[in-house]
C-alpha cells in the first residue's frame, strides 16, 4: 500500500465539523479548517484552548465526538493511527527511552521496511546537527537535543502531512531560530504539509502561510500573518498576536471611507475598509509600534490621529527597541514602541507627551465592547483547570 | 501500599556528596544487623557444609573439616532436585508473568482513570497476601483432591483419565508455586506499568507501528524493570520452595523439591553438613543465575 | 481467589477436629475461637502479630536509616553493601533459616520469640531499603535546600520536610515487613524452637486436619485489612473530591 | 548444627511442678479419646482428680521430624514447649543416650505397679528409669471399604494396579520397611543385613517410581485417606477405628499375611521441663486400668497396664475381645518387632529410605 | 540576633576570588562582585554557565572552594544557610508537597518565630494573586501559580538579599511582564538587593540596574544594561544580549576618534572610544535595528558605513519589525530589523541592497578574532553532560 513510500507531496488537510468533548468538558466546539497541500500552518492560541487536541485527532489518537477529517481527499476519520500518513513530533517528545537515538528515527522507517533505515535515519540526524549523538539515549541528551531529535523521528519518515507541537518549545533563542530556518526549508524543499502548534507568536508569524489563532476551543481568526497583525478583528487577537493599544468609544461620524470615534474625549479615527463594525459602540486600535511619541504638541493633520497631552510612566529599553508607557487621562494606558536607532531615550518617565498614528494604521474590532476585554489571567488554562475538577467529580460518582 | 515496595528507583541524576560521618552513623546499626545475623550464619554454613561425620559419633555428631566431598556427594544423590527446583521455579515464574501481565496491564493501564475500581482490583490481588500461604495452600489441596468435586465432575466429564489425580504431581506444586506467587509478579509490574508514559505507545503508533507491534517493541522493554524485578521475587523465592512440594501439602514423592531435601537432611536424617552444603549450592545457582539474568535484561541498576 | 472463598465458607463448618468435609453451618467457631486446644490459635496468632509489630519497627527502622545513606551519600563500601543488602532477597528461605539455625544452635542462643524476631528483621530490612530507597531517591533534594533557606535548623528540616516526604514511603515498607513476618513459615520454622506462630500452628496442623478456627482467623485477619484498605481508599478519593470541588 | 565430638548431656531442669499446677503433653494425632465437641474425657478427670491443667499438644507426626524440631533446644536443656511426650522405642533409645530425658521417680507413680512385666526392661532403659509405655499397636495394612470391597490381604496387594495413585505409606521407616520386609519373607526381629534391606528399597522405589504410591506421610496420612487421595495404605491399627468415628465407618485395618510391625510409644519427660512431677502424675494417672480401658476403647492400641482388660470387660465385652487391643498369642505371631539399629546404621537406612521420599 | 527581624533595607553583596570546583570539573573560576544594597543585579548567561552554582554559594547551599563571601559587610563564608540573611526563590521551586500553600509561605517565618506568620503569609499572598489558593497543596498549582508561590515564601521573610533563579521561567508573556513589574515595586518598595538569575536577555535588560553576562564560569561583561547592549566588549556579550552583525579585518587607519577597519574589502569606520582595540585584525559590529537598508546605492556619507550590495536572501516579518537578512559578498550575512511603520515589505527576497549605519552606532571588540566565534551548540550545557559523566566514572573508581 502507499504507506510503504515516502510520500512525495504534501496532502491536503481538511477537518469538517470537528467536536470533541471530554466527559465534563468540550475541548474543540466545532471546527471546519482546510490546509491545502505543501503549506505551512500554524496554529496559535492560549494553553489549554485545544491545540494538542486537535492535532490528536488529525494523528488518530483521539476520535472526534462528531465530524470528518479528510487527508488527501480520503476520510481517514476510521483510521487507525498508525495506518495515516501523518506524523507527530510530540510536545514532550515521546521518545522512546529503551531506544538509541539511530533506533528512534530508525523506528518508523523500519515499520514500514523501508530501505537503509540506519542510513536514512544518520541523514535525518544530520538535519538536525545531532549525527554524533547516535548512539546515546534520550536521557543522554539535553531538553533541546531531545526536541531535534523528536523532529528527525518525525521528518525522516516524509509524511504526507506533518503534525508539529510546539517543536522548539525547549531550545534557546538562538538554537530556535536555526532550527525555524531548518524546519521551513525542509518543509519547502520537500513540499510537505506542516501544521505546526506553537504559542510563540512570532515563531507562527514567521514561519507559516497560514496563521489560525485559537481560543476556547474555536478559531478567532485565520490568514496569511501580516494580515492577522494588521488587522485583528478580536480584541483576543489583536492582544494575543503582538501587543496592542485599543480604545473603546462610539461612532460620532462615518464616511465611505472612515469612520471617526470619541474615546473618552479623544477623536480617533479608522479607515471603514479596516473597521468590522461602522455604528455603535466599538473598539478601534493601533499597534505600539505604529505610534510616535511627540515631545511638544505637533500640528494636527487630517491623516493623523493624535491624542495628548499624557504622562510617560515608564520607560523601559529592551535592546531592539525601546518601550514607553503613556498615561493619557481618559484614553488610558498607550503603549508606544521606538526603534532604538540613536543613542538615549526619546522621552523620560514623568514627561508630558503627544502620541499620534496614521489613520491607515488603525482598525476597528468586531468585538462588541463588553467582549472587548482580554483576560491574561482568568485564561483558557483556569477554565481547563476547573473543567477537569469538574470532570472528576462526576466520574468519581459514577 | 505495600506494593511500592517492587517500585524500582527511578535512576535519579543526583548531586553527589561529600561522604559523611552522618552516612556511618546511619549505615552501621543496619549494616552490623546484617552482618551478624545473615553473614555470619552464611559463613558458619559454609563451614558446616564441609564438616565429616565423627567417626564414632552417634546421629548426628560431625567434626569441622575441609571435606569438599559432600558437595560431589549431594550433587550425585541429588542432582534431579536441583534441576527439578530450577526447572519447576522457571516454568511457575513464566505462567506466573504470563497470568499477572495482563492483571497489572489492566490494573496499571486501562483502570488508569478509575482509580476506585483500580483501587479496588488491585485489594483483590494483595489479598491473597491476608490469608496465610499455608491456608490457601491446603484449601487448594482440599478443593483439588481425588473425591473433590472439581476433581470428580473433571473425570465425569471424561476432561481427567479416571485414575488420574492432581494432588502429588508436578503439575499441582507448579500450580501451588505459580498461585503463590501471583501477588509478587503482579505487584512489581503493576507498579512499573503504572508509571507507564502512554504517549510512548501513541508515538509507536505514529510510527505506523501496529498495536501488537507497539506491546512488542515499546510496552514489553519499557516494563522491563517490573519483568525482571517481578520475576526474581517469584523465581528466587520459588526455587527455595519446600511448603508446596512438601508432601503434606500438594506435593508428593515425586515432586520433592531443593527445600525438601535441605529440610530433610537438617531435621531428619541429621546430616548437616549435606544440607549446609545443599544451601551453598543452591544460593551459588541462584545468584550465578539471576547475575545472568539481569546482565542480560540490562538492568543491573535494579541490584 | 477460590482457597480464599473456601476458607471463608469453612470457617462456618461445624467440624470437630480436622475441617475437610462439610458438616453444617454454625457461627459457634466465630464466637468460641480462642476456645479450642486452650486457646493455641489464639494464641499463635498474638504470637504472630507481636512479633510482626516488633520485628516491623526494628526493619523499618534500620532500612530507613540505611536507605538514606545509601541515596545521599557516597562511600568507598558501597557497591559490597549494596550486595549485602540484595543477598538476603536472593537467598531461598530454607537456606536463611537453616543457617540462621545453625548459628543459633552454634553459640547456644535459646530459640524463642526474640530469635525468631531477629530472624524476621533480618529477612525485612533488604526489603524495607528497597522500599525506602525508591523513595529517597525520588525526594528532590532541593526541597531540603528550600528549607534549609528558610531558616530551618538540620533537625526542623528533617522532622518537617524530609521525614513527612518520606513517610509514604516508609509506611509501605512497614506495612511490607509485616504482612512478610506475618506470613513467613520457612525460616520461622527453623528458629522458632517451641514458640508458634500462626502459619507454624498451620503447618503443624495440617498433618492432622486444620481446625475451623484457624479458617476464622484467617478470614478475620483477611476482612480487617480489606475493610481497612477499602475505607482508606474511599475516603480517599473523597478527599480528593473535595479538594475538586474546592478548586 | 555445628558441634563436634560427642556432646556433653545437657542438664535437667529444676521441677517446679508445685507452683504450677499444669502439665503440656506432646502427642501423636487419634491417640487420645475425644468426644464430639473435642474434649478428652480421660483428661478432664485428670484435671478434676489432681487439679492439674493439661495442655494437650498433637504435635507429632513422624518421630524424625518431631525430633528434627526440638533437637537444638533439647541439646541445650531448653525447655521444648512439652513436659511428657510419647515417641517410639527406637527414637526415646536416642534421647536417652543424649541424655535428653529427665530420670523419673517411680515413687511418684504407683500406679505403675500395673505395667504389663513384658515391658518393663527394655534394652534401651532398663528398669524404666527414663520411659514408660503409652501404648503400643500394629503397623499393617489398611483400605476404604467402599473402593476396595474384597478387601486386600498382603502388602503386594497394594501394588495392585487398580490401586495406581491411590497408594500411601508411612514415613516411618520401621513401619514402611518392616512391612515390605516382611512381606518379602524377611524376620525383621532377626539378623537380618543391607541385602535384605536393599532388597525391600528396591520393591519400594520400584512402587514409588512409577507412581503406584501416591504420598508417604507420617501421621497425616489419615488425611489422605478421609479426603479420598488414597484408597489404602500402610497404617497404625488403632488409628482406623478412630477415623471410623470421626468419619462415617469406610475404613478397615488388617496385619498383612507376611506380618506387620509391632511398637511401643513411650512417654518421656524432656530434659528441658520444669514440670516433671506433674508429667509424673499424668502418666501415674493413666496406670489406672479403668482409665485405660476408656482410652483403649476410643484408641484402639494396645495398652500396657495390666487389668485394663478386665476394666474393659465392664464397658463392653466386645471390646476385650479386641485383637488389636488385647491381642492374644495368634495375633502378636503376625506381628514383629523391628530390630536395634546402630548410629550408622539408621544413618545409612534412613538416607536410603529418605531418598525415596524425596523421590530420587 | 539580628536574624529574628525583617530586614529593613537592603544589603551589600560581596563575592571576593571565589572559586569553586566539583570533583572533575570547575564551574567558576574565578569571580569577584560588589552588589550595592538595594539595587538590582540580574546574572545572565546560557545554560550551565555557573549562575545557579554562585546563587547556590550566597545562600550557602555549597561551599565555594575558594574564596570569600560577604553580606552587608560580615563574612558569611562560614555561616551556615539557615543562618543568612537570604532567601532563594528555586529554579525548581521546591515547594513543599506535604504543605499547604499558606504552610508553604508561612515556613520561614515560624522557623524564626516571627509574630502572626499566617497574616503575613496571606499578605504575601495577596501580593502575588494567590491568596485565594491558600489552602490548596502545590501539587493542584499551574507551574506559573507554584512559580509565584515560591516568590512569596521567599519575600515574606523580607531578607536582605533575595536571590531569583529564573523566577519567572514558567509563565507567559504576559503574565510574565506583569510579575516583573511585580518583582521591581516589590524591590524598590523595600529597598531589598536582588540578585537575579535569568537566560531572558530582554528580563534582564528591562528590571535590572545592573547586568552581569557569565559565560564559562566567568563575568564576561558587567554594567548598565543600556551600556552592555551599545558596548559589547567580546563576540559572546555582542551575540548572547540580542543580536550583532561583526565584521572582522585589519586595522588599515586610525585617527584620534576612529579607526577603519578593512573587511574583505568594505571599509568600515568605528569611533576609537567604542573600540576596545586599534590595531591588528579586529572584529567590529553594529546592530541589526542600527542599519538601513537602500534599494538603491546611495551616496557615500563622512559619517556612516556603506556595504554593498548584497542580496536579500530571507525576508520575515515579525508583527513590531520586519527582518531582512542580506548576504554581502566578502562581508557575509548582514541582519537587518525594520520596524513597521509603513505597510508591506521594504525590500522582497531576491533584491538588490545596499546596507549603512551611522558611523556612531559601530562597536569593536576585544576579542581576537579566533576567539570570536559564538559556538551556539557545543555550548557549556554540552561541555558540562560530558563533564559530568567523567566525575561519574571518577566516583565510581573510589
Ligand atoms: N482526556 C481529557 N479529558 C478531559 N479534558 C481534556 C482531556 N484532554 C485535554 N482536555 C482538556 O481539553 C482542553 C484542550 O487541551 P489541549 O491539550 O488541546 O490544549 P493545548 O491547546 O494543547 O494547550 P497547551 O498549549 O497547554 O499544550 C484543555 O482544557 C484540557 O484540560
Ligand atoms: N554537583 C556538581 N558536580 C559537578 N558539576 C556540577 C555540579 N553542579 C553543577 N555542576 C556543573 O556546573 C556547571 C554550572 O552549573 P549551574 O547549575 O550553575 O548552571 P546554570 O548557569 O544555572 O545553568 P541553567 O541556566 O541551565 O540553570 C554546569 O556545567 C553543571 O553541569
Ligand atoms: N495415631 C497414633 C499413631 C501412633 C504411631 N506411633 C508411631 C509408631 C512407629 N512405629
Ligand atoms: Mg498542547
Ligand atoms: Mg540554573
Amino acid at each position: 500500500m502507499a504507506m510503504r513510500e515516502f510520500a512525495e507531496r504534501g496532502a491536503d488537510l481538511e477537518l469538517v465539523g470537528i467536536h470533541k468533548r471530554f466527559p465534563g468538558f468540550t475541548a474543540i466546539e466545532e471546527l471546519d479548517l482546510t490546509i491545502p497541500a505543501g503549506s505551512f500552518f500554524a496554529l496559535l492560541g492560549p494553553s489549554g484552548c485545544g491545540k494538542t487536541t486537535t492535532l490528536r485527532l488529525v494523528a488518530g489518537l483521539d476520535e472526534p465526538t462528531n465530524g470528518r477529517i479528510l487527508i488527501g481527499g480520503t476520510d481517514v476519520t476510521a483510521t487507525r493511527s498508525h495506518e495515516r500518513p501523518v506524523n507527530t513530533v510530540f510536545q514532550s517528545y515521546a521518545l522512546f527511552p529503551h531506544m538509541t537515538i539511530l533506533e528512534n528515527v530508525a523506528f518508523g522507517l523500519r515499520r514500514r521496511r523501508i530501505d537503509d533505515p540506519a542510513g536514512k535515519a544518520h541523514e535525518a540526524l544530520r538535519l538536525v546537527e545531532l549525527d554524533h549523538l547516535a548512539q546515546r539515549r534520550p536521557q543522554q541528551l539535553s531538553g533541546g537535543q531531545q526536541q531535534r531529535v523528536a523532529l528527525a523521528r518525525a521528518i525522516v519518515n516524509r509524511p504526507a502531512l506533518l503534525l508539529l507541537d510546539e517543536p522548539l518549545g525547549a531550545l534557546d533563542l538562538k538554537l530556535r531560530r536555526q532550527m525555524q530556518l531548518e524546519l521551513k526549508a525542509i518543509q519547502e524543499e520537500v513540499g510537505l504539509t506542516f501544521l505546526h502548534v506553537t504559542h510563540d507568536q512570532e515563531e507562527a508569524m514567521t514561519m507559516a502561510d497560514t496563521v489560525a489563532v485559537m481560543n476556547k476551543g474555536r478559531i478567532e481568526q485565520m490568514g496569511a500573518p501580516e494580515e492577522l497583525y494588521e488587522l485583528p478583528r478580536t480584541a483576543f487577537v489583536a492582544n494575543f498576536l503582538g501587543q496592542s493599544n485599543l480604545f473603546t468609544g462610539d461612532v460620532v461620524g462615518a464616511t465611505d471611507t472612515a469612520i471617526a470615534v470619541d474615546a473618552a474625549g479623544s477623536r480617533i479615527v479608522v479607515p471603514a475598509a479596516r473597521a468590522q463594525r461602522h455604528s455603535g459602540q466599538v473598539t478601534v486600535g493601533v499597534r505600539p509600534e505604529k505610534v510616535e511619541l511627540h515631545r511638544e504638541q505637533p500640528a494636527a493633520e487630517a491623516d493623523r490621529n493624535l491624542i495628548g497631552p499624557g504622562v510617560v510612566t515608564d520607560v523601559s529599553f529592551s535592546g531592539v527597541s525601546t518601550q514607553y508607557l503613556v498615561e493619557i487621562p481618559g484614553a488610558g494606558r498607550v503603549l508606544v514602541f521606538a526603534q532604538n536607532i540613536s543613542f538615549g531615550p526619546a522621552a523620560a518617565e514623568g514627561d508630558r507627551v503627544w502620541v499620534s498614528w496614521a489613520v491607515e494604521h488603525g482598525f476597528g474590532l468586531e468585538d462588541t465592547p463588553d467582549e472587548a476585554r482580554f483576560q491574561a489571567d482568568a485564561s483558557t488554562s483556569a477554565i481547563a483547570a476547573q473543567h477537569r475538577d469538574a470532570l472528576v467529580a462526576e466520574l468519581e460518582e459514577h | 501500599m505495600a506494593f511500592a515496595a517492587f517500585a524500582t528507583a527511578e535512576a535519579q541524576p543526583q548531586a553527589p556528596r561529600k561522604r559523611s560521618a552522618i552516612a556511618l552513623v546511619l549505615l552501621a546499626p543496619g549494616i552490623a544487623y546484617l552482618v551478624l545475623f545473615f553473614l555470619t550464619p552464611l559463613v558458619s554454613l559454609l563451614l558446616t557444609s564441609l564438616q565429616v561425620q565423627s567417626e564414632f559419633g552417634d546421629i548426628g555428631e560431625f567434626d569441622y573439616a575441609f571435606n569438599w566431598q559432600n558437595y560431589v556427594d549431594v550433587v550425585t544423590s541429588y542432582w534431579p532436585h536441583i534441576l527439578r527446583s530450577f526447572g519447576y521455579a522457571l516454568v511457575a515464574t513464566v505462567l506466573a508473568l504470563v497470568i499477572s501481565y495482563p492483571i497489572a496491564y489492566f490494573i496499571g493501564v486501562k483502570a488508569r482513570s478509575k482509580p476506585l475500581l483500580q483501587g479496588i482490583l488491585l485489594v483483590l490481588v494483595i489479598a491473597p497476601f491476608f490469608i496465610s500461604f499455608l491456608l490457601r495452600t491446603l484449601a487448594w489441596k482440599q478443593v483439588l483432591s481425588d473425591e473433590s468435586f472439581i476433581i470428580t465432575s473433571l473425570k465425569a466429564l471424561s476432561l481427567m483419565a479416571p485414575d488420574a489425580h492432581f494432588t502429588g504431581t508436578p503439575f499441582a506444586v507448579i500450580f501451588g508455586l505459580t498461585y503463590n506467587f501471583i501477588p509478587f509478579m503482579t505487584l512489581p509490574l503493576y507498579t512499573t506499568l503504572e508509571r507507564l508514559d502512554l504517549r510512548y505507545l501513541e508515538a509507536g503508533g505514529d510510527l505506523y507501528a501496529s498495536p501488537a507491534t507497539v506491546f512488542r517493541k515499546v510496552t514489553v522493554p519499557l516494563s522491563m524493570p517490573g519483568i525482571v524485578a517481578g520475576t526474581l521475587l517469584t523465581f528466587i523465592p520459588a526455587a527455595g520452595d519446600y511448603v508446596n512440594a512438601s508432601r503434606d501439602f500438594l506435593g508428593g514423592p515425586g515432586t520433592q523439591m531443593m527445600g525438601n531435601v535441605i529440610e530433610a537432611n537438617f531435621l531428619v536424617l541429621l546430616n548437616y553438613p549435606a544440607a549446609a552444603a545443599l544451601s551453598i549450592i543452591l544460593m551459588a545457582a541462584i545468584l550465578i543465575l539471576v547475575g545472568i539474568y539481569v546482565k542480560r535484561s540490562g538492568t543491573e541498576d535494579l541490584l | 481467589m477460590i482457597p480464599i472463598v473456601y476458607t471463608f465458607v469453612f470457617s462456618f463448618n461445624d467440624s470437630v477436629k480436622s475441617n475437610i468435609a462439610w458438616r453444617g453451618f454454625t457461627f459457634d467457631k466465630w464466637l468460641n475461637v480462642c476456645n479450642v486446644e486452650g486457646g493455641a490459635v489464639c494464641q499463635a496468632f498474638g504470637n504472630s502479630i507481636v512479633i510482626g509489630l516488633v520485628a516491623t519497627v526494628l526493619a523499618t527502622t534500620l532500612g530507613t536509616m540505611i536507605a538514606i545513606a545509601l541515596v545521599r551519600y557516597r562511600f568507598r563500601a558501597r557497591s559490597a553493601i549494596s550486595l549485602l543488602l540484595f543477598l538476603p532477597m536472593a537467598t531461598p528461605e530454607v537456606v536463611l533459616g537453616a543457617g540462621l539455625a545453625a548459628q543459633f544452635l552454634a553459640v547456644g542462643v535459646p530459640k524463642d520469640m526474640v530469635t525468631i524476631i531477629l530472624a524476621h528483621t533480618m529477612f525485612c530490612i533488604s526489603f524495607v531499603v528497597v522500599t525506602v530507597k525508591a523513595r529517597v531517591a525520588s525526594l528532590d533534594p532541593a526541597l531540603e535546600e528550600a528549607g534549609r533557606d528558610l531558616y530551618g535548623s538540620p533537625s526542623q528540616v528533617f522532622w518537617r520536610v524530609t521525614f513527612p516526604l518520606l513517610l509514604p514511603g516508609i509506611l509501605a515498607a512497614a506495612l511490607l515487613s509485616f504482612a512478610l513476618s506475618f506470613d513467613d513459615f520457612i525460616i520461622t520454622n527453623f528458629n522458632s524452637g517451641s514458640v508458634s506462630t500462626f502459619p507454624k500452628y498451620i503447618y503443624i496442623s495440617a498433618a492432622r486436619g486444620i481446625p475451623a478456627e484457624a479458617n476464622v482467623i484467617a478470614s478475620a485477619v483477611f476482612l480487617f485489612a480489606m475493610i481497612l484498605v477499602i475505607t482508606v481508599q474511599v475516603s480517599r478519593a473523597a478527599r480528593e473530591k473535595r479538594l475538586a470541588k474546592l478548586g | 548444627a555445628c558441634q563436634s565430638g560427642p556432646r556433653p548431656k545437657p542438664t535437667p531442669a529444676a521441677d517446679r511442678s508445685d507452683g504450677d499446677p499444669t502439665v503440656r503433653w506432646a502427642n501423636w494425632a487419634a491417640y487420645i479419646d475425644e468426644d464430639d465437641d473435642g474434649n478428652y474425657p480421660t483428661l478432664q478427670a485428670f484435671t478434676e482428680a489432681t487439679g492439674i491443667s493439661v495442655d494437650y499438644q498433637v504435635a507429632v507426626d513422624d518421630n524424625n521430624t518431631y525430633y528434627g524440631k526440638v533437637k537444638d533446644q533439647l541439646a541445650l536443656g531448653q525447655d521444648i514447649g512439652s513436659d511428657t511426650v510419647c515417641l517410639t522405642d527406637w527414637m526415646v533409645a536416642r534421647w536417652i543416650r543424649f541424655g535428653y530425658t529427665q530420670e523419673l521417680d517411680h515413687a511418684n507413680m504407683p500406679n505403675l505397679a500395673n505395667l504389663n512385666p513384658a515391658l518393663r526392661d527394655p534394652d534401651f532403659d532398663p528398669g524404666r528409669t527414663y520411659s514408660v509405655p503409652w501404648q503400643g499397636g500394629f503397623g499393617g495394612i489398611c483400605w476404604n471399604k467402599e473402593a476396595i470391597p474384597g478387601g486386600i490381604t498382603r502388602v503386594s496387594d497394594l501394588w495392585d494396579p487398580s490401586l495406581k495413585g491411590r497408594v500411601g505409606v508411612l514415613s516411618e521407616m520401621r513401619d514402611t520397611m518392616g512391612c515390605i520386609m516382611q512381606d518379602l519373607g524377611t524376620d525383621i526381629a532377626g539378623d537380618w543385613g543391607d541385602d535384605e534391606f536393599t532388597a525391600a528399597i528396591d520393591v519400594f522405589r520400584e512402587q514409588v517410581d512409577r507412581g503406584q504410591v501416591r504420598n508417604i506421610k507420617g501421621n497425616a496420612y489419615l488425611e489422605d485417606l478421609k479426603s479420598g487421595d488414597t484408597l489404602a495404605a500402610i497404617c497404625w491399627s488403632g488409628d482406623i477405628t478412630v477415623i471410623n468415628a470421626e468419619a462415617g465407618d469406610k475404613w478397615e485395618f488388617a496385619l498383612p499375611v507376611g506380618g506387620g510391625t509391632l511398637w511401643n510409644d513411650n512417654f518421656l519427660v524432656p530434659v528441658g521441663s520444669p514440670r516433671k512431677s506433674n508429667a509424673e502424675r499424668l502418666i501415674d494417672f493413666y496406670y489406672q486400668p479403668e482409665i485405660a480401658a476408656e482410652v483403649a476403647a476410643w484408641v484402639n492400641y494396645i495398652t500396657p497396664v495390666e487389668g485394663a482388660k478386665e476394666a474393659a470387660m465392664a464397658i463392653d465385652p466386645e471390646l476385650a475381645e479386641n485383637q488389636l487391643i488385647f491381642p492374644n498369642a495368634d495375633t502378636l505371631e503376625q506381628a514383629h518387632v523391628f530390630r536395634g539399629l546402630t548410629a550408622r546404621e539408621e544413618q545409612k537406612y534412613q538416607t536410603q529410605f529418605q531418598s525415596i521420599l524425596l523421590g530420587v
